[in-house]
C-alpha cells in the first residue's frame, strides 16, 4: 500500500520538483543577469504570478475535467473572446441604460450564460452526431471566431467602466481579485473531482466509456454537462481578465487552448482520459506562468524564450516519464 | 434507417461518405458561382493545396500510427527559409539536399522522443512547434528570406515549373501520394502501421519494433514537410519566418476530414487527398462567393463537421449517436 | 422449476443482423425465477448478442422481449438495470483508474446532498458484497492493480448490488480458477433462493451441469431447443450445437522424449518469480498450472523477451540465448499466444486476415509489397482448421464472438510453425468442439517434434494436453509430475503453498 | 546604467518588421551607455502584455516603453504604472484617447496617413495612365483586428474617393500580413473578376504575394501598392513589377521610441505626438531610399 502511494505521489510529483527547480534557476540566475534590483522570489512578484495565471489558469482547471473525460477542448480561446465581447459590449446596452453600476453583474451573467451556451453547443455536438471532440471542437474554434468577428468586424470592442476596473484591480487580504477567482475555482473544480458523483462518473466515462454506457451512466448528458462547465470557466476566465482590461479585440484568446492543454497534460494528466488531477493542473498552471515570468525577468529575447518553453515542455515530460517507470520488471510494451 | 443504409445508395455512403459530400460541396459552389468548375481555377487550387497537402500526406502516417504532429508548420517554415539562404550561399543543387538533412534530423528528434522514449507526442510536437520557431528566428535572424537572382534560378521549376501543361508541385503532389499510398496500403511497413496506431501492445506482442516504426512515420512526415518547403520557397523565391505558422492544424483537419481517426490505426492517403481538396475547395469556393472572411469561418466549421459527421453516420449505419 | 410459474423473463422471435451477418434469426426463450438457465452454443453462435439485445445495448430488428409476461423495450443499459436486468460481461467492462467500490456501484454511486458521494456508506456497501465473495482485496484497491481473475470477481460483485429480477453471467469463469469458482456458485445459489432468474452463459460442461437447472442451444443464430439438464448429456448437448457427435476420447500419449529444447536454469525477474529451472523436450507437451498471481505468465513474457529478467538463463537446442524482444523470440522461433486476446492479442481495427499474419508480414511478401494471396491461404488454412466463424477475412477482428477472436490469436501463432509454443490461457471462451480441436492441435504440433508449453487455470485442460506438469505457488516451482504419476488431490496441494494463503495477490 | 527602459513588443516573431525593430531597439539601447534595456515581447497576447506591464512596474524601472496589442485594454495597466510615477510611452501604434492622461507622449508611424498617402499612390499612377475613371481595384488588408490593419485600410478607403472618386474598390479580403495566405487571396480574386487594375496591400509581403498570383496567372498590367516598405517589395519595384510603398524604417521606429522615452528621463519637453516621417515611395522616386534592410 505504502509503495501504491508513493507510486501515486511520483505520478503527480513532477511538476511540483519542476516548480521548485525554476524558482531556484530564476533566482540565482536572476542575481547574475537580471537587471533588477529585486529578488526573483518577492513576496509581491509571487502575488503578481497568481494573479496572471489566472486567464490561462481557470480554462485550465475546466479543461482537465474535459480530458479526464476522455475529450478535448480546442474552442476555449473562441469562447473566452466572444464572452467578453458580450461582457463589454453588454454594458453599453440602452435596455440597460437605467442600471447605473448594476449593469455589472448583468453582464456578467451575460457573459457567463454566452460561455455556457457555446460550451453546450458543441456538447450536443458531440452528444448526437458522436464526432469526436477534437474534430467537433477543432472545427468551433474557426466558427465562434468567425462569430467573434461577425459581432464588431474587426474593431475590437471595448468599455472601459472604471468602477469595474477598480474592483478587478483590488485586492483583499493582500490578494489580487483574479487571484481570489482562480482559487476559487480551483478549490471548486477538486472538490467537483473527488467529492462529487458526477466529479467520480467523469474518471470513469473517460477510462473505459463502454464500461461507463453499459453501467448506465447517462454519458451523452454527462459529456454534455462537462462541456458547459469549460464554456462556463472560459467565460469566468474572460469576465476576471476584461473586467481589468476592458477592452477585446477579435483575436484575443487565440492559442490559449494549446497553452491550457500544455498546463494539463504538463500536470500529469492523460490526453487518453480517466485519470489526472485537479492540483496538478493548478501546478501545472504556475509552472507555465512562472517559466514565462523568469525568462522575462532574466532578459532572453524571443528566440530563447520559444526555443526554452520547447525544450522545457519535452523534458518534465520526460522526468514525468523517468519518475513512472516502474523498474526492470516492468513489461516492455 | 436501417434499410436505408443497406439500399444500393447507401452502401455508397457507407463506403464513400467523404467522397459524396465532396461531391455535394463541389456542386453548391458551382451553382453559387458558374466560375468554380473553370479549369483554371480548379489548376489553380490543387496547386496553391500541393503543399497542405504534400504535408498532410506525411502527418497521415503519424496520425494512423496513433500520434500527432503539431510541428510541421514550424518546420515548415524552418525548411523555406534554410533553403532559401543556402541557395545563395552553395547553390540550389547543394541547398536542397543540405535543407532535407537538416528537416529529417527534426523529424529523427521527435521520432526519438515519441518512439524511443514514449513520450507524448502532443506535447513533444507542440515543444518543437515552439523550439523549431525559435530556431528559424534565430537562423534567420528574424529577417524575410529571398534569393537575390529571382529570374535566373533554376530553382524555381519546382514551384512554378510546367511539365506537358501541368504545374510540377501538382505533379509532385500526386506522385508523392501515389507512392506514399502504396507504401501504406501494400507493404510490410504500412501494415505495421497501422497495427501499431490501432493497438501498440499487441503490435509488440507480435514482433514489431513500435519504436522504430513510430521514428520511420516521424522521418516520413520530415520529408514531407522538406519537400513541401522546397515546393513553398520555389514558388515565391523568397519568404517570411511565419510562412508555415498556423498550418498544422489545417494539415490535421485535412487528415481528419478524410476520416482518419485520431485514435490511430485507421485512415488512407486517398482519403487524405480528398481531405486536403476538400479543404482547398471550400477555401477557394467561398472566396469566389465573395463571403467575408469570417462568414467563412463559420461555414468552415459546418462543413467540417458535417463532412465528417456524415462520413460516420455511414460508418455507422445511424445518423444519430447511440449513446444515451 | 417446470413451467406452472409465470416466467420472470421471455424473449421472443428476436431478429438482429449486423452488416453481413444474421447474428439472431428469430430466437425465443425463457427464464423461470428461481432458475439457471445456460445458454449453449458454439463460437459465435449468437449467445452475447442475445444478452446484448436484452440489456439494452443492442436494439432488436424483430421480436419482442417480455418481463413478468408484460412487453418491455430495452432503450439502453441503464433502461435494463431499471427494469431489474443485471448483466454481467463476457468482456471486462471495468474502468482501471477507478476503485474498486466505484466500479461495483458504477453508475449508481450513493448520494448525500448536493451530488456529494457517500464514500462511507459506498466503502461498506461494497466491503459487504466483498465479504460475500471472499475475496482478498479492498473496496479502495484500484481495479487496474488487480489480476484479471480478481478483476472479474469485482464484475460478478456488481450482480450483487441489485434485488435483480434477473442477472445474465456471460462466460463468467473462463477466466477465474476454482476457489473463485467455488465463490461464484455459492453466489447464484443464494440468488436462486430470492427467486432471480438467472442466465448462464459457459462453454464448460462441467459447470454446466453442477448449477443449471435448464439448457437453450442455439446454433448460428437459430434456436435448437431446450433441455432439462438433469434429463440430457453432453453428448445430447454438443450434438444439439453443432450439429454432430463429437469425439471426446482422451488422447494419451506415451512420453517419447526428443532433443531439450528448451532450457530454463534459475531464471528470475524481481519479485514475480525466482529460481525458475525447468526443461521442455522436442515432442513434449508442458504443462503450467497454478493459482492465479502465480508468476506463470510473467515467466511467459519473460521467455518472450518482454520482460528482463534478474538472474538465470535461457537455453534453446543447448545454446545460451539472450531475448531481448519479441523480435528476437519470433526469431529463435518461440511463439507467445498471450493471456489478453483484446489487449495483447488482437489489432481490433484490423481485419481478421491482418491481425493472423501479422508476425510475418515481412516474410509473406512479393517484391517490395505484402502477397495477398500468400496471406489469405495462411487465413484460410486455420479458419478452416480452427473453425473460426466470420462471414470472410475483410471482417474486422473487433467484430467477431470472443471464442473466435480467440481463435484468430492462436491461429496467428501456429501459423508460424514455431519451435517452441507457449500457449497461456488458450481456450479461453472456446466452445467444446474448438476446444477439442486445440487440444488435438497441441498434440499434433508436439508429435511433430515441437516443444509446447501450456499454461493455464483448468485442471481438465492441462491434465488432459500434458505429458508433464509443472505446479507453482507464488513465483515459485513447488513440484513436477509426469502424467502417469500425477492426480488431481497432489496438483492441488502442490498450487496452495504450505500455509495455505497465497501472499502475492493480496492486494 | 542610469536609465532602466523597460519595452513590451506586440509580436516580435511574426514579421521581419518587428525583429528588426527589436534588434535595432535592443543596438541603440547598447549603444546609449546612460541606458539599460529589459526587453519583452507579448506574442500577441495582451494578457501576456498587461503581465508584462506589471512585472515591469514590479522591478521599478524608470521608464515603460509599450507596442500595444490592443489600444484600449492596455489602458488599466499603463494607468497603474503612471499611479507608480512611472512615465510611459507608447510605440508604433497608438493606445485609444481614454488612455492618453496616463502616457507622456506617443512615438511612431501614423498609419492613418500612410492609407491615404497609398490612396493618392494609386490615384496618380490611374491618373498618368488614363484610367482613374474606369479602374477596379481590390485590397488585401492584414491580420484582421490589428490596429496597423485596421487604420491602413480605414486611411485607404477614407481618401480613395476624395482623389480618386471614380475608382471602384470591388473588394477586401484579409491577407494576415502573409504572403502564402495573400497569394491565395489573390488568386481567387483573379478568377472571379476579369478585370484588376489595382491591389492594395497592407503591407509589401502580402503586395508580394498577390504580385506572385498575378504572374503565375499571365495577368500583367496590374498596379500593385503596399505599405511599410520591405526590401521584396523594394526588389519588385526595381525590376518594375511592383508600383510604390510606403517607406517606413523600423530602426527609425526603435531609434525614436527610444529617444522619447530618454528625453522624458531627462526632463526635456516632449510633444506628445512623435510621427517619424512615413514618405511615399515609387519606381519615380525610389533612388532617394535606401534598399531596407529586412
Ligand atoms: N458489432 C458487430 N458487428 C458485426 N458482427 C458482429 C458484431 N457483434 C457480433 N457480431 C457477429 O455476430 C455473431 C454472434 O456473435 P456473439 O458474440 O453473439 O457470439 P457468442 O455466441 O457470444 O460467441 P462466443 O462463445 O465466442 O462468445 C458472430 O458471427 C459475430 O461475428
Ligand atoms: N496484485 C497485483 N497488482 C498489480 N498487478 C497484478 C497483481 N496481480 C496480478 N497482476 C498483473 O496482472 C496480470 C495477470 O496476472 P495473473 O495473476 O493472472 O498472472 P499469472 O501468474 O500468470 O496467473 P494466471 O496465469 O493464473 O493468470 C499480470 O501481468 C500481473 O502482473
Ligand atoms: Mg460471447
Ligand atoms: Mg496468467
Amino acid at each position: 500500500m505504502d509503495n501504491a502511494k508513493l507510486k501515486n505521489r511520483l505520478k503527480y510529483g513532477a511538476i511540483w520538483g519542476f516548480i521548485a527547480f525554476e524558482l531556484i534557476f530564476f533566482t540565482v540566475a536572476g542575481e547574475y543577469l537580471s537587471l533588477s534590483d529585486k529578488v526573483f522570489l518577492d513576496l509581491d512578484n509571487m502575488m503578481l504570478l497568481f494573479k496572471q495565471s489566472a486567464p490561462i489558469g481557470i480554462i485550465a482547471l475546466g479543461m482537465t475535467i474535459i480530458m479526464i473525460n476522455g475529450n478535448i477542448d480546442l474552442s476555449v480561446g473562441a469562447t473566452f473572446a466572444l464572452s467578453a465581447i458580450v461582457l463589454l459590449d453588454s454594458m453599453t446596452w440602452p435596455v440597460f441604460a437605467g442600471l447605473g453600476d448594476w449593469v455589472i453583474p448583468v453582464s456578467w451573467l451575460l457573459a457567463l450564460l454566452t460561455g455556457v451556451v457555446l460550451g453546450a453547443v458543441n456538447g450536443l455536438i458531440v452528444w448526437k452526431t458522436g464526432v469526436d471532440a477534437f474534430i467537433v471542437t477543432l472545427g468551433s474554434m474557426l466558427g465562434y471566431r468567425g462569430l467573434v468577428f461577425m459581432y464588431h468586424g474587426e474593431q475590437p470592442t471595448s468599455h472601459l467602466n472604471w468602477t469595474l476596473v477598480d474592483f478587478a484591480e483590488a485586492s483583499f487580504l493582500g490578494i489580487h481579485t483574479p487571484t481570489w477567482f482562480l482559487l476559487a475555482v480551483a478549490v471548486a473544480m477538486w472538490f467537483l473531482m473527488t467529492r462529487t458523483v458526477h466529479g467520480r462518473n467523469a474518471y470513469a466515462v473517460g477510462d473505459n466509456r463502454e464500461a461507463a454506457v453499459n453501467a448506465g451512466i447517462r454519458v451523452g448528458p454527462h459529456i454534455l454537462v462537462n462541456f458547459m462547465l469549460i464554456g462556463f470557466l472560459a467565460a469566468l476566465s474572460a469576465v476576471v481578465f476584461y473586467s481589468e482590461s476592458g477592452s477585446v479585440n477579435p483575436n484575443d484568446g487565440e492559442l490559449y487552448e494549446l497553452w491550457a492543454i500544455t498546463a494539463v497534460v504538463l500536470g500529469g494528466t492523460k490526453l487518453t482520459g480517466g485519470s489526472g488531477s485537479i492540483v496538478s493542473t493548478f501546478g501545472g498552471v504556475i509552472a507555465i506562468q512562472l517559466l514565462r515570468k523568469g525568462l522575462g525577468h532574466i532578459g532572453a529575447d524571443t528566440e530563447t524564450v520559444n526555443l526554452v518553453i520547447g525544450v522545457i515542455l519535452i523534458a518534465v515530460l520526460f522526468l514525468d516519464r523517468q519518475l513512472n517507470i516502474k523498474g526492470r520488471e516492468e513489461l516492455k510494451t | 434507417m436501417a434499410r436505408f443504409w443497406s439500399s444500393g445508395l447507401g452502401g455508397l455512403l457507407a463506403r464513400q461518405g467523404i467522397l459524396v459530400a465532396f461531391a455535394l460541396f463541389m456542386i453548391g459552389f458551382t451553382l453559387a458561382n458558374h466560375r468554380f468548375l473553370d479549369p483554371d481555377n480548379i489548376m489553380g487550387v490543387v496547386r496553391s493545396s500541393a503543399i497542405l497537402g504534400v504535408m498532410a500526406l506525411g502527418v497521415t502516417f503519424v496520425v494512423i500510427s496513433g500520434n500527432l504532429d503539431l510541428s510541421v508548420g514550424s518546420m515548415m517554415s524552418f525548411s523555406t527559409i534554410v533553403v532559401l539562404d543556402l541557395h545563395d550561399r552553395i547553390g540550389p543543387a547543394l541547398a536542397i539536399p543540405a535543407m532535407f538533412a537538416m528537416t529529417l534530423v527534426l523529424g529523427a528528434i521527435i521520432g526519438f522522443l515519441v518512439g524511443y522514449l514514449k513520450l507524448n507526442s502532443l506535447i513533444v510536437t507542440l515543444g518543437m512547434l515552439s523550439a523549431i520557431h525559435g530556431l528559424t528566428l534565430t537562423y534567420s535572424g528574424g529577417k524575410n528570406m529571398d534569393i537575390a537572382d529571382k529570374e535566373g534560378t533554376w530553382f524555381s521549376v519546382f514551384g512554378q515549373g510546367e511539365i506537358l501543361g501541368f504545374p510540377v508541385p501538382i505533379l509532385i503532389f500526386l506522385a508523392l501520394a501515389a507512392f506514399l499510398g502504396i507504401v501504406l496500403a501494400r507493404t510490410p511497413f504500412g501494415r505495421k502501421v497501422y497495427a501499431v496506431g490501432g493497438n501498440g501492445v499487441a503490435a509488440t506482442f507480435s514482433g514489431i519494433r513500435r519504436a522504430r516504426v513510430v521514428f520511420a512515420t516521424y522521418l516520413i512526415s520530415s520529408a514531407c514537410v522538406a519537400t513541401a518547403g522546397l515546393l513553398q520557397a520555389s514558388r515565391s523565391l523568397g519568404s517570411q519566418n511565419t510562412v508555415g505558422q498556423g498550418m498544422e492544424l489545417e494539415v490535421l483537419a485535412a487528415v481528419i476530414l478524410g476520416g482518419a481517426s485520431l485514435l490511430g490505426g485507421s485512415g488512407t492517403i486517398f482519403k487524405t487527398v480528398i481531405g486536403v481538396l476538400i479543404l482547398g475547395f471550400i477555401q477557394n469556393g467561398l472566396l469566389l462567393v465573395g463571403l467575408q472572411f469570417y462568414a467563412q469561418y463559420v461555414v468552415t466549421w459546418i462543413i467540417i463537421i458535417l463532412a465528417v459527421w456524415l462520413d460516420i453516420a455511414a460508418k455507422r449505419g445511424r445518423l444519430w449517436s447511440p449513446i444515451a | 422449476m417446470s413451467g406452472q410459474q409465470a416466467p420472470v423473463l421471455r424473449l421472443e422471435g428476436i431478429v438482429k443482423t449486423f452488416p453481413g451477418v444474421r447474428a439472431l434469426d428469430g430466437v425465443s426463450f425463457s427464464v423461470q425465477p428461481g432458475e439457471v438457465h445456460a445458454l449453449m452454443g458454439e463460437n459465435g453462435a449468437g449467445k452475447s448478442t442475445l444478452m446484448k439485445v436484452l440489456g439494452g445495448i443492442h436494439q432488436p430488428d424483430e421480436g419482442r422481449i417480455l418481463i413478468d409476461e408484460k412487453p418491455v423495450v430495452m432503450a439502453s443499459p441503464l433502461d435494463a438495470k431499471a427494469k431489474g436486468i443485471v448483466f454481467i460481461h463476457q468482456e471486462l467492462s471495468l474502468a482501471r483508474e477507478l476503485s474498486v467500490a466505484e466500479n461495483v456501484f458504477l453508475g449508481e454511486l450513493p448520494r448525500k446532498a448536493f451530488g456529494l458521494v457517500d464514500w462511507k456508506k459506498l466503502n461498506d456497501d461494497c466491503a459487504a458484497i466483498l465479504e460475500k465473495l471472499r475475496v482478498r482485496f479492498t473496496p479502495q484497491t484500484r481495479v487496474g492493480d488487480l489480476s484479471i481473475a480478481n478483476q472479474q470477481m469485482v464484475e460478478i460483485a456488481r450482480a450483487l448490488v441489485h434485488e435483480a429480477k434477473a442477472v445474465i453471467f456471460d462466460e463468467p469463469t473462463a477466466s477465474l480458477t476454482d476457489a473463485e469458482k467455488v465463490v461464484l456458485f455459492d453466489v447464484i445459489a443464494d440468488l436462486k433462493t430470492h427467486g432471480v432468474g438467472i442466465i448462464y452463459i459457459s462453454h464448460r460442461m462441467e459447470e454446466i451441469f453442477r448449477i443449471t437447472d435448464r439448457i437453450s442451444v442455439l446454433r448460428d443464430g437459430t434456436y435448437r431447443g431446450t433441455l432439462v439438464t438433469a434429463e440430457t448429456t453432453e453428448e445430447e448437448i454438443t450434438q444439439q450445437m453443432i450439429g454432430r457427435k463429437l469425439d471426446l476420447t482422451r488422447n494419451i500419449r506415451p512420453v517419447e522424449t526428443g532433443d531439450v529444447a528448451l532450457e530454463v536454469r534459475g531464471l528470475a525477474c524481481g519479485d514475480l518469480f525466482q529460481d525458475i529451472s525447468f526443461k521442455v523436450h522436442k515432442g513434449e507437451v508442458v504443462g503450467f498450472y497454478g493459482l492465479v498471481g502465480a508468476g506463470r505468465t510473467e515467466i511467459a513474457e519473460t521467455l518472450f523477451g518482454l520482460r528482463t529478467p534478474t538472474a538465470g538463463s535461457i537455453h534453446l537446442d543447448g545454446n545460451e540465448v539472450t531475448i531481448e524482444s519479441p523480435v528476437d523470440a519470433i526469431r529463435l522461433g518461440i511463439s507467445l499466444v498471450p493471456e489478453n486476446r483484446k489487449e495483447q492479442g488482437l489489432v481490433l481495427s484490423m481485419n481478421c486476415r491482418d491481425n493472423m499474419t501479422l508476425p510475418q508480414v515481412d516474410d509473406l511478401t512479393a517484391g517490395p509489397f505484402v502477397s495477398d494471396g500468400a496471406e489469405v491461404a495462411i487465413f484460410d488454412q486455420y479458419r478452416d482448421r480452427l473453425d473460426i466463424k466470420t462471414p470472410g477475412w475483410r471482417q474486422l477482428a473487433g467484430n467477431l464472438s470472443g471464442g473466435n477472436q480467440q481463435k484468430i490469436v492462436i491461429g496467428k501463432w501456429l501459423s508460424m510453425k514455431p519451435e517452441v509454443l507457449i500457449v497461456d490461457e488458450p481456450t479461453r471462451g472456446i466452445d467444446v468442439g474448438s476446444k477439442s480441436e486445440i487440444h488435438n492441435l497441441i498434440r499434433d504440433l508436439a508429435a511433430h517434434g515441437y516443444a509446447v508449453i501450456v499454461i493455464s487455470s483448468e485442471m481438465p485442460e492441462v491434465l488432459h494436453v500434458s505429458d508433464r506438469v509443472i505446479a507453482m505457488y507464488s513465483g515459485r516451482i513447488t513440484k513436477e509430475f509426469t502424467a502417469a504419476e500425477i492426480t488431481e488431490d497432489k496438483l492441488i496441494q502442490a498450487i496452495s503453498g504450505l500455509n495455505g494463503s497465497s501472499g502475492k495477490d493480496a492486494a | 546604467a542610469e536609465y532602466k527602459i523597460g519595452i513590451t513588443q506586440n509580436n516580435v516573431g511574426v514579421d521581419s518588421y518587428q525583429t528588426t525593430y527589436e534588434k535595432a531597439f535592443i543596438e541603440a539601447a547598447d549603444a546609449n551607455s546612460d541606458v539599460e534595456a529589459v526587453v519583452l515581447d507579448a506574442g500577441g497576447d495582451v494578457a501576456r502584455q498587461i503581465a508584462q506591464i506589471e512585472d515591469l512596474i514590479q522591478q521599478d524601472v524608470n521608464a515603460i516603453i509599450i507596442w500595444p496589442t490592443n489600444g484600449e485594454a492596455v489602458i488599466p495597466a499603463v494607468r497603474k504604472a503612471s499611479k507608480a510615477g512611472i512615465p510611459v510611452v507608447v510605440t508604433n501604434s497608438n493606445i485609444a484617447e481614454a488612455g492618453f492622461p496616463f502616457v507622456k507622449a506617443f512615438s511612431g508611424p501614423d498609419n492613418i496617413t500612410q492609407g491615404s498617402r497609398a490612396a493618392e499612390i494609386m490615384c496618380d499612377k490611374f491618373k498618368s495612365m488614363g484610367i482613374d475613371k474606369t479602374a477596379q481595384i481590390v485590397q488585401i488588408s492584414g491580420q484582421p483586428g490589428y490596429t496597423t490593419a485596421i487604420e491602413r485600410a480605414k486611411g485607404f478607403e477614407d481618401r480613395l474617393p476624395q482623389v480618386c472618386p471614380d475608382v471602384k474598390l470591388v473588394e477586401t479580403q484579409p491577407g494576415d500580413w502573409n504572403r502564402e495566405k495573400s497569394q491565395k487571396v489573390m488568386e481567387a480574386f483573379l478568377v472571379k473578376y476579369d478585370k484588376i487594375d489595382g491591389v492594395y496591400a497592407g503591407d509589401d509581403n502580402m503586395g508580394v504575394g498577390a504580385l506572385n498570383a498575378a504572374k503565375a496567372a499571365g495577368r500583367d498590367g496590374i498596379i500593385f501598392v503596399g505599405a511599410t516598405n520591405f526590401a521584396v517589395g523594394y526588389e519588385a519595384m526595381e525590376r518594375g513589377e511592383y508600383w510604390g510603398s510606403i517607406y517606413q524604417s523600423p530602426v527609425d521606429d526603435a531609434k525614436a521610441a527610444l529617444k522619447t522615452a530618454v528625453d522624458i528621463l531627462e526632463g526635456k519637453d516632449v510633444p506628445f505626438f512623435n510621427y517619424f516621417d512615413t514618405p511615399k515611395i515609387t519606381q519615380d522616386n525610389m533612388k532617394d531610399f535606401t534598399k531596407p534592410v529586412f
